[in-house]
């Protein structure tokens, strides 16, 4: 881990599954730095695009290089990611770190101490032997962040960590994010919380329909973005209806309704 | 029908009289199938995990064999390990034909398919939902496994019985690979079947019956132990 | 299609006989015989509970008691074929080329030689058990050791002593069309005690209204008769005969 | 779906699991008429209450009751519900729907034309072949809103049902539910976006621990909570190790950075 | 090892004669396994269903016994078949025994338990994920069975051929109700019990050899089908 693996390129990265095109050639670089955040409407390949990142998912066209020295290696290990919908162990909370740690390599000794304190920094000290899979939403949201936390890792991805959660978790969530930051650790994350996108971005990427129509300083982009729908995005109006019409299946959907 | 009233009646006073050859026979079942379903266990749970979680060429074919040899005749697999066992076979030094170490082989080799048939169907499924996770984790397929034959583990019990279903009822390869030999490899189904060919139907059935009555009882301490484990860990 | 159903053992028909004999009764009769091969005792409880019109096997005494309950007709004598002492080649025990069956058993039991037993309370079992009686064994107590039980049918037993080299009773039919041999062969024949007559019974229609007694009747017959018997003369495995035809009422 | 089920009256329903007491001693009644908001921290037991209200877990004392004419009958086939944790069938978005039109007893011809006002209605036109199972989040999220409004229930449960929308869809859903409310049905929702309580609230409730502290009209609550926990909570302030000491397990648990 | 050798040219022999009793035998076993299985499958499915749905006083002892009669012995079920359908048994009237129709009741009794509990398995896993949603749609447990057995039928696949395995590789049952008489009632398993009784075990494994071809034709057969309905419906 003391090698780097940033900086990541995506290069004309596409992915379509059943014929869909669901991601469309972006092309963007993550520096080490910065804080990044993703925007977008719902379905606009936020979560797919995180994923591309973080190497779960392979692209059918273009590729992710990791180009830092470490970068051609192993940079899964280097890696860690909160899930939208976070997936649980059958097993307890605690055990649900540890063995995040255990695959890391951590031996059994120092593992107890980072559980510990990964626990404690969530506020799920009380619930540590309950098992994972009954732990209300938000507190396996929590989970999630403690685990990836717990791994210490280069880069960290968080799809939108905080949906979820209560205001003062939130409030600590985004503490907790700001700190592993400055502790190091690059943060890509999404978020639909435009106030939290303000407070947690360095730079803003704004997806839409699978394409990256606008990579910019967080400052410049919150002032007054370069593209259209960006802009209509920010102000809470993105209508789907009245902005292009690049229906995947090319059928007219003139319902005035149609809320996305 | 006295058959059916028959039967109950031999069963009852083979059970009652604590019967000597019945107890020797009923061990024998025991340890054989118990034995077997052990050993297939720790092949086939491994095997079922290893196919449902690594992506291989030719895995499709795999997946189809395992589920194939689900139905792997007996005789035909007793026939196999009687020809690999007997003196003029390969292993025939060893001297295990009609031995219940051969008995043992041979149901080995006929429920390993089936336990790991039903596991890869079980940890594909858990793996649809865990992959994402445990891949960010980084754990790969490898190390993805024993965790999940550990999640996995209430459903597995049902696979496991299923491979203890048709170990304790099979005849077929016991009956090739045991000879059915009196006070060394006699067990239930070969003696049943034995019953069945003298024409004491009665006493077939009421063997049968114990039999049933055992498995039942195997499986009912397997349900057991799994809800008090289910209730511990959710 | 007109058809009867027959109980018979396993010996009888893994000898061929009836591949041989049935088609040329049906050509003659257009009575197709479907044929239930399985142990003795399951032969005789078939046709007691009506599942044949006829039944077809090798143990008198069981024969006759099924006639005398009233489950059968009557008896007819069909044919003999004899039952032969195999062993290995080599023969350990010594037993070879002897004309005393229950001598031989005797020198077997001395050796304390492999022996497999079908121990399945069929006629061929019976018959040795009371070769063992004769020869003054006591066969009980040594089950388990050198003598084996294998509680199964004539091929299965001689699967099994062709695997351990044992020695074992077995009508002739089976053994000359038993493809299995290995390093077993004929050591004992010829002995008078060996003689193995077939018997055939119409299964009573009185008990069993649905019994097919008309063609089964003409099945037997056609057993009995000059044709029939010639036949089962005829019949050759390896260049032997296999069965000798000993119906008494020739017509 | 004519004679009403309401009133619903909580009569010191308590719920235990394990040994442990998750909802305690609520006392509570929902009449016709208001809207009705749950609020409290992450693992207050918002979402073991209302599943209680909805009936699917049984109180281990105290009870639930419908009061209204037709509240003995069948309550549950006037009511519904979208989860915080959306369940998709295995099937088409459009068959997901269909398939709770189908159980309610709809004619197959009157189905098409509610699946398609439901779909049309969430944003979901395009994407009614897909198979539910693949959309994003959000997407699920609408879908199930979709699901539950196409029943035209009596009475409609929300779980954080804008949890992960985007800005536009969320006020989008809000206008919906706002439609629902005023088309006749009975809204009782959680939801941790406290702006979006003031907007859609008549009536606020506040869980704590699993009890609950604080049921009262809306503008009064906002203005001045009574329960000095609600208070912290409405400023975002609630830190559990600060008021009151509970912990389930009895533990200390005396860590500053405790964020629940 | 010769045997293995002459088996393989035993095999081939037969089947490029297109010997026209292999080929009726191995009609005949296909239509009994397949027909058992198909009607196993109407009964088992629900039956799984049900008993993983519904709560009812002594459902364990349910799901214990569902689970031990996977383990039910063959000889024991053509046994209680044969006494059933003897002529001097209830339904001996019917003159059912020793044709195929007596093989695929005894083949039914024999595999249903397996796919039902394999089918509980499954289900019960699945309804852990839906019951909340289906029951506030306002699916009780017997509304939600279609649902589940529809949403689970990628799963259910494997628990079928689970059943089809057991079917197509059981002797001792259709050995008994069928009597193995050539041309009415010979399978592909009996026949193989005929060989090997008559000692001729290259044919009998070349027998075994066509036999577990077959199935694992239709077990591919069954793994495409269900490979393609993934593709359109994930
Ligand atoms: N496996 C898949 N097969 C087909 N379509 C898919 C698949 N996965 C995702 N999609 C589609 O791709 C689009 C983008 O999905 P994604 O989850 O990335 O959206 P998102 O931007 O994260 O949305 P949200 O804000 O709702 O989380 C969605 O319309 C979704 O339906
Ligand atoms: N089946 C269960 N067994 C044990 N504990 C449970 C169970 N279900 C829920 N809990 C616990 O009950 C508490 C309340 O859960 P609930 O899901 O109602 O919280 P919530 O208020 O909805 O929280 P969130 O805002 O995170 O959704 C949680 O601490 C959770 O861990
Ligand atoms: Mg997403
Ligand atoms: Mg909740």
């Amino acid at each position: 881990m003391t090698e780097a693996i940033l900086p990541l390129a995506l290069e004309n990265v596409s992915l379509e599954i059943g014929g869909v095109r669901l991601i469309k050639d972006i092309q963007c670089r993550f520096e080490a730095g910065p804080r990044s955040v993703v925007i977008g409407p719902n379905g606009a390949g936020k979560s797919l695009f995180l994923r591309l990142c973080h190497g779960l998912i392979a692209p059918t066209s273009g590729a992710g290089r990791w180009q830092g020295p470490a970068g051609a290696a192993q940079p899964g290990a280097a890696q860690a990611m909160v899930f939208q919908r976070p997936v649980m162990l059958r097993r307890s909370v605690a055990a649900n770190v540890d063995y995040a740690l255990k695959l890391k390599g951590h031996a059994r000794a120092e593992r107890a101490e980072i559980i510990d304190e990964a626990l404690a920094r969530c506020g799920l000290r009380r619930l540590r032997d309950q098992p994972a899979r009954v732990l209300s939403f938000g507190e396996q949201q929590k989970l999630a962040l403690a685990r990836a936390w717990a791994l210490r890792p280069q880069v960290l991805f968080l799809d939108e960590p905080t949906a979820s959660l209560d205001p003062a978790a939130t409030h600590a969530v985004e503490e907790i994010v700001q700190a592993i930051h400055d502790a190091g650790t690059r943060i890509i994350m999404t978020t639909h919380d435009l106030g939290q996108a303000r407070r947690l971005s360095d730079e803003v990427l704004f997806l839409h329909r699978g394409r990256l129509l606008e990579h910019a300083e967080a400052g410049a982009f919150f002032e007054n973005p370069k593209n259209d729908l960006a802009q209509a995005f920010v102000r809470g109006e993105l209508l789907w209806w009245r902005y292009g019409r690049d229906n995947r299946r090319a059928e007219a959907d003139p319902t005035a309704e149609d809320l996305d | 029908m006295n058959d059916f009233g028959d039967a109950f009646w031999a069963a009852f006073q083979l059970v009652v009289s604590l019967d000597a050859d019945l107890t020797e026979i009923v061990g024998l079942s025991l340890q054989v199938s118990l034995t077997a379903v052990f050993i297939a266990a720790l092949i086939g749970l491994p095997l079922g995990a290893a196919v449902a979680l690594f992506r291989f060429p030719g895995r499709m074919a795999v997946v189809v064999i395992l589920n194939a040899f689900m139905g792997l005749p007996p005789v035909v697999v007793g026939l196999v390990v009687y020809l690999l066992l007997s003196r003029a076979g390969p292993f025939g030094v060893l001297g295990l034909l009609f031995t219940p170490t051969a008995m043992i082989i041979a149901q080995v080799i006929l429920i390993t398919p089936i336990i790991a048939a039903l596991t890869r169907q079980v940890i594909e499924d858990l793996w649809s939902e865990y992959e994402e996770q445990l891949r960010s984790l980084g754990a790969g397929p490898a190390r993805a496994l024993t965790a999940l034959l550990w999640d996995g583990r209430f459903s597995l019990v049902t696979a496991v019985l299923a491979g203890f279903g048709r170990a304790s009822a099979e005849v077929g390869a016991v009956m090739i690979v045991g000879g059915n030999i009196d006070h060394v490899s006699r067990v239930m189904t070969t003696a049943i079947a034995l019953e069945v060919s003298k024409g004491d139907l009665a006493l077939a059935l009421g063997l049968g019956l114990i039999l049933l009555v055992l498995s039942t009882g195997i499986n009912g301490a397997a349900f057991l132990i799994k809800e008090m484990a289910l209730k511990r860990h959710a | 299609e007109r058809f009867i159903t027959v109980a018979s053992t396993t010996s009888t028909r893994n000898s061929g006989l009836y591949d041989y004999l049935l088609p040329k009764f049906q050509a003659a009769t257009g009575i197709a015989v479907r044929v239930v091969a399985v142990g003795t005792g399951q032969a005789i409880r078939l046709a007691r509970n009506g599942d044949a019109d006829v039944l077809l096997v090798h143990h008198r005494t069981s024969e006759e008691q099924f006639v005398a309950d009233g489950h059968g007709v009557e008896r007819f004598d069909v044919m003999y074929n004899d039952f032969v002492l195999v062993g290995p080649k080599t023969d350990p025990a010594g037993v070879k080329g002897g004309g005393d069956a229950a001598a031989a058993l005797k020198t077997i039991a001395a050796s304390k030689s492999p022996f497999a037993s079908r121990g399945d309370d069929s006629g061929t079992h019976k018959k040795e058990l009371g070769l063992w009686r004769t020869a003054g064994v006591d066969i009980a107590a040594e089950s388990g050791t050198w003598y084996r039980e294998t509680g199964s049918g004539m091929g299965a037993t001689l699967n099994t002593a062709s695997a351990m080299n044992a020695y074992a009773l077995t009508d002739r039919g089976t053994w000359l069309k038993f493809a299995n041999k290995a390093d077993l062969g004929i050591l004992v024949e010829g002995d008078k005690r060996l003689f193995n007559p077939y018997g055939a019974i119409l299964v009573n229609p009185a008990k069993h209204p649905h019994v097919k007694a008309k063609d089964g009747r003409i099945f037997i017959d056609w057993l009995i008769s000059k044709d029939g018997q010639r036949l089962i003369g005829s019949y050759q495995l390896k260049g032997q005969q296999a069965f000798f035809p000993n119906a008494k009422a020739m017509n």
